[in-house]
C-alpha cells in the first residue's frame, strides 16, 4: 500500500552511475536507434538487438489504493508486446513486403528520447533508463502521442554499434492505447 | 424515441437482406447511433466479463454496456452481481479502479456506500441529515435484468424481458458450444488489452460474423512474413467449411482439419497445436465425434459484441464508443487445465498476432479506420455497400452441419448480422 | 426555440424539487444545454468582473456571459461599461488581450473602430467606401441591458426586464451584504486564474449553493494532511449554523465562530484570522452584532455561477463551456483596507488550498469529472438523481436568521437552485 | 432533407443581400453546414485539380469535393477521370496517397479492383464466391456527373444537370480568361501546400471574391516590414479598378498598372515582374489590349472555393472541413513557357507571401479565426453582420469593363456571392 | 513595448557557463528528480528540495502589444503554485493518506526535461534553465500535456544528492489550464 | 521502391563523430538557439545565422509504396519553408512593428530539442541532427504540436556564439499542418 510505483522489473542495487563518457556513448547510441526507427530503416535497426532480447511492454491499471502493486502486469499477464527477436524480425520482414495494409503510408514517427540515465553493473552489463515521447502521424489529420519510459539492458558489441540491446522493457503512460493499433516500435 | 425514426430510416430500412445492400448511415450517424445504444445494446444479452477475471468473493472488473459503465462482482455466495457503476445520489461512479477487490464501494463525493451487489448500505450522517426517510432499497445501484454464465463468460442484459439465453444463443449454440464447452472450462490470461480503433463497432463485429473473404488480401503482408522467404506466394486455399447464422451470430467452422492445424501451428507454434491436438478425445466425450475431432471453429462473433478467434485463441468485446469509433477490450483465452507452458506461449503468440500490437490485428484496425474516413461527406456518407458475397444458402448440402448454414466465404451471416440489427433498431421499447 | 421544448422535457420537468430528484439529462444533453444558454444566462443577472480589476479609465478586462464574449471596461466618467466582444461589420473579436489598458478598440480585420463603450466611432475609409450611409449609431457593439455594482462586484444582464438587483438576490441579500459590505470595501489580489474542468458548470454552482455534506467524505485526505500526524481521525463536528435559501441563491452561514476561527486558522493562518476577527466591530457597526460578531459565513453561491467561499476568501465564476465542461476562473477576495502582509498571506493560502493546485479544489473538480464520466451511455443518461438530503425547513427555528433557511448540511439550496433554473428553463422569450 | 429548411432558416433567409445583412448562423450552424454539403457542394462546379498535377496515363491526385474524397486520375485517352475514393463493396478507401502514378486501384480490404476510370473491373475470388451475379456495371466507384477543363484547372460536378461551364462562369469568363487564358498555358509547382485553419471556408472565400477592403488594415504590420525603414507610412492609395460579380463569382481588376507592377515587384520581385511585362504583348494578341496590356487581375474567387490572387500567383481551395474549420489547398501558378529562375522565383516568393508560412496569408487566416471564436455563445451567434461597404453599382460609369462591377474597394461582390450561396440553399433537390 | 518576453524573475548577469562535469551533474540530478516524481517516490523528493525554496507558476496573460510586460504574474499577483516547503511537505502527506480521491488512481506523468542550461553564479549557487513537456494520464482516455520552462537555483548539498533545488520558478506555455486541476508536481 | 526513408537532402559519408566536447558545445548552441526564440528575442536570434543560410521546409506526402522516394518535395517543389537570410529577417521585421495580428498576442512556444548527433566534416563545417517538438499555445485554449526534425550546417564564428547556422533543413511529421499558420520559427 505503497504511494510510490512498484515497477515490472526487478531494479539492480549493484553496479555504479555511468561516468560522463559512457553515459555520452549509450546516450548517442539511444539517439542512433532512434534515429533509425524514424528513417524506418528497420533491417538495421535489428542489428542492435541482442539475439536473446525480451522486448516487453506490459499492460498499465487503474488500481485502489490498497493495489498499487497491481499497476502494471506480471511477466505472465497481457502485454503489448512481449517479443523474442525473432518476433521483431517477422514484424520487420511483415512491413519490408510492401503489402502491410496499416502502415501503408507509413506511419510518421519522431521518437523524442530524453532523460538518460545510465549505470554500469556488477557483471558488465549497462542499464539506461529514459523517457519517450513518440509522435506519430497518419493519415492527413491523425496525430497520436505515445509516452513513456524504457528501461534497457545494453551489452558489448563488436559490431558497428558500441552495443547491443539486450533486455528492453517499455512502460507506457497509458492503460488503454489511443490508437488504431500498436504498429511501431518503441 | 420511437417518433424520429421513420424520418431517420431510409424508406426501405437501411438493411435490405435480400438485395444485400447496407445504407452507409448505420456506420457513421449519430441519430443512428444513440438509438442503437437503447435498442440494441440496452435490449440485447451483453458478454461484460470472462469470470477468471474474478475468481474470489469480492473481486470486480470494471467493465461497460454500451456506453454504460458497470461493475461485475463476485459475491460471497459465488454468484456474479453486475450493476451500474454510478452513485444514485448525485451520480459520481462507484469505482475506478480497472478491477481489483473490494468490501463496499464507497462514494468518493459524498459516501454513500453500496455492498458488493450494487444495494445502498449507507447513507453519510443518515441520522444529521434526515436521511432516515430515503427508502434504501430504492435507491441502489441500478442492475441488470438478467446475468448467465455462459461456459465461463458472463452476459447480463438491462432488459427483463430479454430470451432465455439458450434461446437467445439459438441455432448458434451448437458452435459455440464447440468454442467453450472445453473439458475442464476456459479462463483468460490475467488483465486486459484495451485500444481505441477509429471505426464504428459493428465493422469489427461484421468481419468477426462473416468475413473469411478479406483475409488473403487484408493479411497478405504478414501471411508473406510468416512464410519461408523462398516459398512461392500463391493463391490461398479456399476454406472448406461451413458458415452459420442465427440471430446475428455467425461464425465459421471448417472440416479441413489438416489445414486448420497447418494454420495452427504456424501462429501459435507446434507446442499449442499439440496440446489442442491431445484435448480432442475428451472434445468428442461430451460433444460427439464432429465437434471432437472432424471440425474445427475458425472465427465468430456472438450478438453484437463478442468476437471469437478460436484458434488464435483471442476473446474481444467491440465496445462503442460514438459512432466512429470503437474500443476493443482483448484477452487471451486457454484451458484452464492447459500446462503454464501451453498457457504461456497462447499467450505470446496470441499477443504478437491478435492484439494491440498484433500483425494480423493491425491491418484491420487500419481497414475499418479506411471504411469511416470516406464518411464525411454527402456522397461518401449516402452511399450504399454490396453484401451480397455468397450463395446463402440455407443447409448444409452434405448434411453435416446443423442449423442454418452456407458455404464458408459467404457474407450470409452479415446479411443476418445486419438484418437482426435491424429488427432491433425497428422494435419500439424494451 | 420554445417549440421543442415539451419534446425534449420529461413530462414532470428535469426537476422535482418537491420529491428531491434531478434528471441528469441536464448535465449532458447538449440540446438542454443550449437552451440554458437562452433562458439561463441570457435572462438573469451575470457577474463579470470585480471592479478593482479594471481601477483606472481605459482599463478593461475580457470576460464572458455564458459561452459569449464580453469586454468590461472603465470609462472616463468612472462608469463601467460591458459589451459583446464582437465587431459589427463581419464579427472578428474586439480585443484578444485578458485584460490591459485601451483608448479605443479597433478591430484588426478592417480597421471599424469602438470607443471604451463599444460605440462604433470609426467606419475605415468612410468616404471612400461610401460608409456615410452606414448609420454608426445602430451597428455599435452589442451592450448589456443593465449593469450593477454590488459591493465591487459587478454584474450585467442583456435582459432589459430582469429585476432590479436587490429584486434578484431576494431574500439572500441579508447573508451576500455580510460577505461583500466589508468595511473599506474588498479587492482581488491582481490577475486570474483560470482553467478547465471535464464537467459540467452547475456541479460546481451547486455545490457552492448547497453542499456542506461533501466535505468530511470529498476531502477526508486533505483534512488529514493539515491534522498533526498523531491526532486520532474523529467523526467531524457537524456545522451548527442554517443554510439561507432563495431564487436560486444558496450558501450557509455558521454560530459556531469558534469552530469557524478554527478552520480558518488552519487553512488561512493564525494572521489572517486575527486579521478578520480585527474587523469584526467594524462590520458590526454597519451590519450589527448578528452578522458583525455573532456568526460567519461558510460557503455560498450567486445564481447562476457566482461561487463563494468567504472563510477561504475565494471567489469564482464557472463559466459554461459545453455540456460536459466547465472554465472555473478563480480570485482571491481581500479587503481592501487590509495591511499588505495579511494580502499576501490570504494570497497564498488561498492558492494553496482553493486554486488550480489547491488542495481542496482539486478534489472537488475530479468528483466533478467522475459524475461526468458515468453519463455516456442511455442507463446512465436516463438517471434520476437523489437530492432529497435535508428536512426542508423553512423558517429558523431558533428565530435568529431570517428568511426561509433550513440546518447547515441539507440540500434544500440544492433544491431551491434546480427548481429556479427549471423556472428559466420552462419561461418563454426574454 | 427539404422539411427543416423553413424551421432553421430565419423568415427573411440568412442573407439580405438587398439590406447587405448576414446571419452568423451561416459560420457556426451545423445544420446549415450539413445542408451546404448537399445543396452547395453536392450541386455546383468545383475545382478538383490542376492539369498539370497529373500530367501522364495513370497518374492521380487525390483531392476533395467538398468533404467527399475523390480521386482525379488521367486516363490512357489522356482525358482526366474524377470518382468517389470509396470502394463500393463495404467503403474502404480505395487510394491512400496523396499522388502518385497508378495501374488500378486495388481495395486493401477484400481487393475489389476498380480501373483508372473508378469501373469495378474484379471482385476477388468471384467464382468461388458466387460473386458472378454481382453485375459490375452497376457498382463501380461513384462518379462525378461532368468534368470541365478550363484553361487546365479540372472542374467537376455531380450534378448531372449543372449548367455548361461557361454558363457558370457567366460574365465573370472575361476576367477569368485574363487570369488563366495565359499564353502557352499555366501549371502549378509540383505538391501542394495543406493546412487547417480554425474558421468557416466562406471567411476565405468571400475575401478573394470580394474585400481589398481589408488590405490596410489587416497587412498594415507586413506591408511595413516590406517598405525601406526610412519611408514615412502614409495612407496607401485607393485601388482605381472595377470589381465585378456574377453568379457568386467576383474579383478585382486595376487599370492602375504601375501600382500593380510596384507591388509585384515588392511581392514577387523585379525578375518576375519583367518576365511578366514581357508576356503582355501575347496576351493582348488573345484578350486585346485591355486585358493585355492596360488592365492587371487583383484578386478573385471562383464560386464557391477556389480562390486566386494572380499578382502573387497563388491558387488555393477552401475545403471545408466542419462548420468551425477549413482545410487551404494552396499551389504556386506559373506560366508553363516561364523560364525555370523564373519558376523558381514566383515559387519562392509566393510561399513568402501567400502559403503556410505566408507573412500575408497569416494575417488573414488569424482573422478569421478571430471570427469564429466570437461564435459560441446566444448572442455572438445570432449577430446580424453588416455587409454594406460599397456603392453597389452595376455598370462601370467609365464604359471600360464589361458585365457588372461597382468601383475596387466594395462588398457589392461579397453581397452577390451570399446571395448566390442562398439561393442553391434555398433550392430543393439536385 | 519590447518584442521581447519580460521574464518574471531577474535573470543575474553575473556568474558563467558550467563547465561539462558541473552541466552533467546537474542533468542528471535534474533527471534524477524528474523520475522520482513520476515514480511518485514523493517524500524522497523532498529530500531534494532546500528548506526555504520557493516553489512558483505565475499565472500568464495574453497583453496588447503595447502592455507585453504585464505577460507574467508579479510576485504578489495570482499564481498556479506559490509553495513554500511546507506547503509542499503538505501536499506530499496528502497523496501518501490514500484518501486524496483526486489523485486515486494516481496520475500517470511523464517528465521530459530537455535543454538543460547551467551556470555558475559568482556567489556558488547555481542557475539551472530547462524545458519540459508533461505528459499526464488520467483513467483511461484523459491525456493531458503541460508545456513550459523552469529555472532553478541549486545549492550544494553532501546529502544523498550533489544539489539541493532553493528555488524554481515554473512557466507554463498557458494563460488557461487546461485540466481538471495541477494535482501534480513540475 | 525501398521500405527506408529517402531523405531530401544529400547524407554526407565524409567527416565522423563529434567528441564530446564539441558535441556538448553544438548541443549548448542549439539550447541558446531556443530559447531565444520561445523569449521571442529574434533580432538576436538573426545573428546565429550565417548570411548565406538556407532555410528549408519541404512538404511531405502520403506515398504508395512504389513511389516511397517521393515523401519529400524536391527543392524545387512546394515548401512550408524556403528562405534566405533576407527572407528571415523581414519575417522578424514584421513581428517587431506590433502589427503582426496573426501573432497577437505571440504564440506562446517551446522548442523541446533533443537527440542532438553532431558530426564534424572534412571540410570544417559540423553537421548537427536533431529531433523537436515544438509546444505553441494561442488563445487560451488553442494547442499546436509540431513534431519533427532538423538537419543543420553549421560553421564557425567568432561572433558572441561558437557558430553560425549556414543551412537548416527541417523535416516536418505532418503532411497537413494542423494550424492556422507557421507564424513561429523551428
Ligand atoms: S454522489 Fe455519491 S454520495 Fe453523493
Ligand atoms: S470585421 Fe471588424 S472591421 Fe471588418
Ligand atoms: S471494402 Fe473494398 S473490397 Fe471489401
Ligand atoms: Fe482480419
Ligand atoms: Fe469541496
Ligand atoms: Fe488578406
Amino acid at each position: 500500500m505503497s504511494y510510490e510505483m512498484v515497477l515490472p522489473y526487478r531494479v539492480s542495487d549493484a553496479g555504479e552511475p555511468a561516468d560522463l563518457p559512457l553515459w555520452h556513448s549509450v546516450q548517442q547510441f539511444l539517439f542512433q536507434e532512434a534515429a533509425l526507427l524514424d528513417r524506418r530503416a528497420f533491417a538495421e535497426w535489428l542489428d542492435m538487438l541482442d539475439d536473446g532480447i525480451r522486448y516487453w511492454a506490459p499492460t498499465r491499471y487503474s488500481r485502489t489504493p490498497r493495489e498499487r502493486a497491481g499497476e502494471w502486469s506480471r511477466p505472465d499477464q497481457a502485454a503489448h508486446f512481449d517479443d523474442s527477436k525473432q518476433f521483431l524480425a517477422l514484424r520487420v520482414r511483415r512491413l519490408l513486403t510492401d503489402r502491410a495494409w496499416s502502415e501503408d503510408a507509413p506511419s510518421r514517427t519522431r521518437h523524442l528520447v530524453t532523460n538518460v540515465q545510465v549505470r554500469r553493473l556488477a557483471d558488465g552489463a549497462i542499464e539506461a533508463d529514459s523517457n519517450f515521447l513518440v509522435y506519430r502521424g497518419r493519415v492527413d489529420d491523425c496525430e497520436e502521442i505515445f509516452s513513456g519510459a524504457r528501461h534497457d539492458r545494453l551489452v558489448g558489441s563488436d559490431g558497428p554499434y558500441p552495443f547491443r540491446i539486450a533486455e528492453r522493457v517499455i512502460l507506457f503512460d497509458h492503460t488503454m492505447i489511443l490508437a488504431n493499433n500498436l504498429g511501431i516500435f518503441f | 424515441m420511437a417518433d424520429g425514426i421513420a424520418d431517420m430510416r431510409p424508406a426501405a430500412g437501411w438493411i435490405d437482406a435480400g438485395a444485400g445492400t447496407i445504407d452507409a448511415a448505420i456506420y457513421w450517424d449519430p441519430a443512428v447511433y444513440a438509438l442503437e445504444q437503447e435498442r440494441v445494446f440496452g435490449k440485447t444479452w451483453l458478454c461484460v466479463a470472462h469470470e477468471s477475471l474474478v475468481p474470489k468473493a469480492g473481486d470486480f472488473f470494471t467493465s461497460r454496456m454500451g456506453e454504460d459503465p458497470v461493475i461485475v462482482a463476485r459475491q460471497r455466495d459465488g454468484s456474479i452481481a453486475v450493476f451500474l457503476n454510478q452513485c444514485r445520489h448525485r451520480g459520481a461512479r462507484l469505482c475506478r479502479a480497472d478491477m481489483g477487490q473490494a468490501k463496499v464501494f464507497a462514494c468518493s463525493y459524498h459516501g454513500w456506500t453500496y455492498d458488493l451487489a450494487g444495494n445502498l448500505i449507507s447513507i453519510s450522517k443518515e441520522s444529521v441529515v434526515d436521511g432516515g426517510k430515503i427508502d434504501k432499497t430504492r435507491w441502489g445501484a441500478v442492475k441488470v435484468a438478467k446475468i448467465h454464465n455462459y461456459h465461463g463468460l458472463i452476459f447480463a442484459t438491462w432488459n427483463p424481458d430479454a430470451p432465455a439465453f439458450d434461446d437467445f444463443l439459438g441455432e448458434a449454440k451448437w458452435y459455440f458450444d464447440m468454442m467453450f464447452d472445453r473439458p475442464g472450462g476456459t479462463e483468460v490470461i490475467g488483465g486486459v488489452q484495451k485500444w481505441v480503433v477509429k471505426a464504428n463497432w459493428k465493422l469489427g463485429a461484421e468481419q468477426f460474423t462473416s468475413d473469411i473473404y478479406h483475409f488473403d488480401y487484408t493479411h497478405v503482408g504478414t501471411s508473406m512474413a510468416f512464410m519461408p522467404p523462398d516459398m512461392p506466394m500463391g493463391e490461398p486455399p479456399v476454406v472448406n467449411g461451413r458458415q452459420f447464422r442465427d440471430q446475428g451470430h455467425g461464425g465459421v467452422v471448417t472440416t479441413d482439419v489438416q489445414l486448420s492445424d497447418m494454420q495452427t501451428a504456424i501462429a501459435m507454434g507446434m507446442d499449442v497445436l499439440a496440446y489442442n491436438q491431445s484435448r480432442r478425445p475428451l472434445m468428442a466425450e461430451t460433444l460427439g465425434a464432429l465437434r471432437g475431432h472432424d471440425a474445427q471453429p475458425v472465427h465468430a462473433n456472438i450478438f453484437p459484441n463478442l468476437g471469437i478467434l478460436p484458434l488464435n485463441q483471442t476473446l474481444r468485446l467491440w465496445q462503442p464508443r460514438g459512432p466512429g469509433e470503437m474500443e476493443v477490450w482483448a484477452w487471451t483465452l486457454v484451458d484452464k487445465e492447459a500446462p503454464p507452458e501451453i498457457k504461456e506461449r497462447a499467450r505470446l503468440q496470441t499477443q504478437f498476432t491478435f492484439a494491440s500490437s498484433g500483425v494480423f490485428e493491425q491491418d484491420d484496425a487500419e481497414n475499418w479506420a479506411e471504411v469511416q474516413r470516406a464518411l464525411r461527406g454527402p456522397m461518401g456518407r449516402s452511399a450504399v455497400f454490396n453484401n451480397q458475397i455468397g450463395r446463402g444458402e440455407s443447409r448444409d448440402p452434405d448434411g453435416i452441419f446443423p442449423g442454418t448454414t452456407d458455404f464458408a466465404m459467404s457474407e450470409a451471416a452479415a446479411r443476418g448480422f445486419y438484418a437482426h440489427w435491424q429488427k432491433l433498431m425497428l422494435e419500439d421499447g424494451q
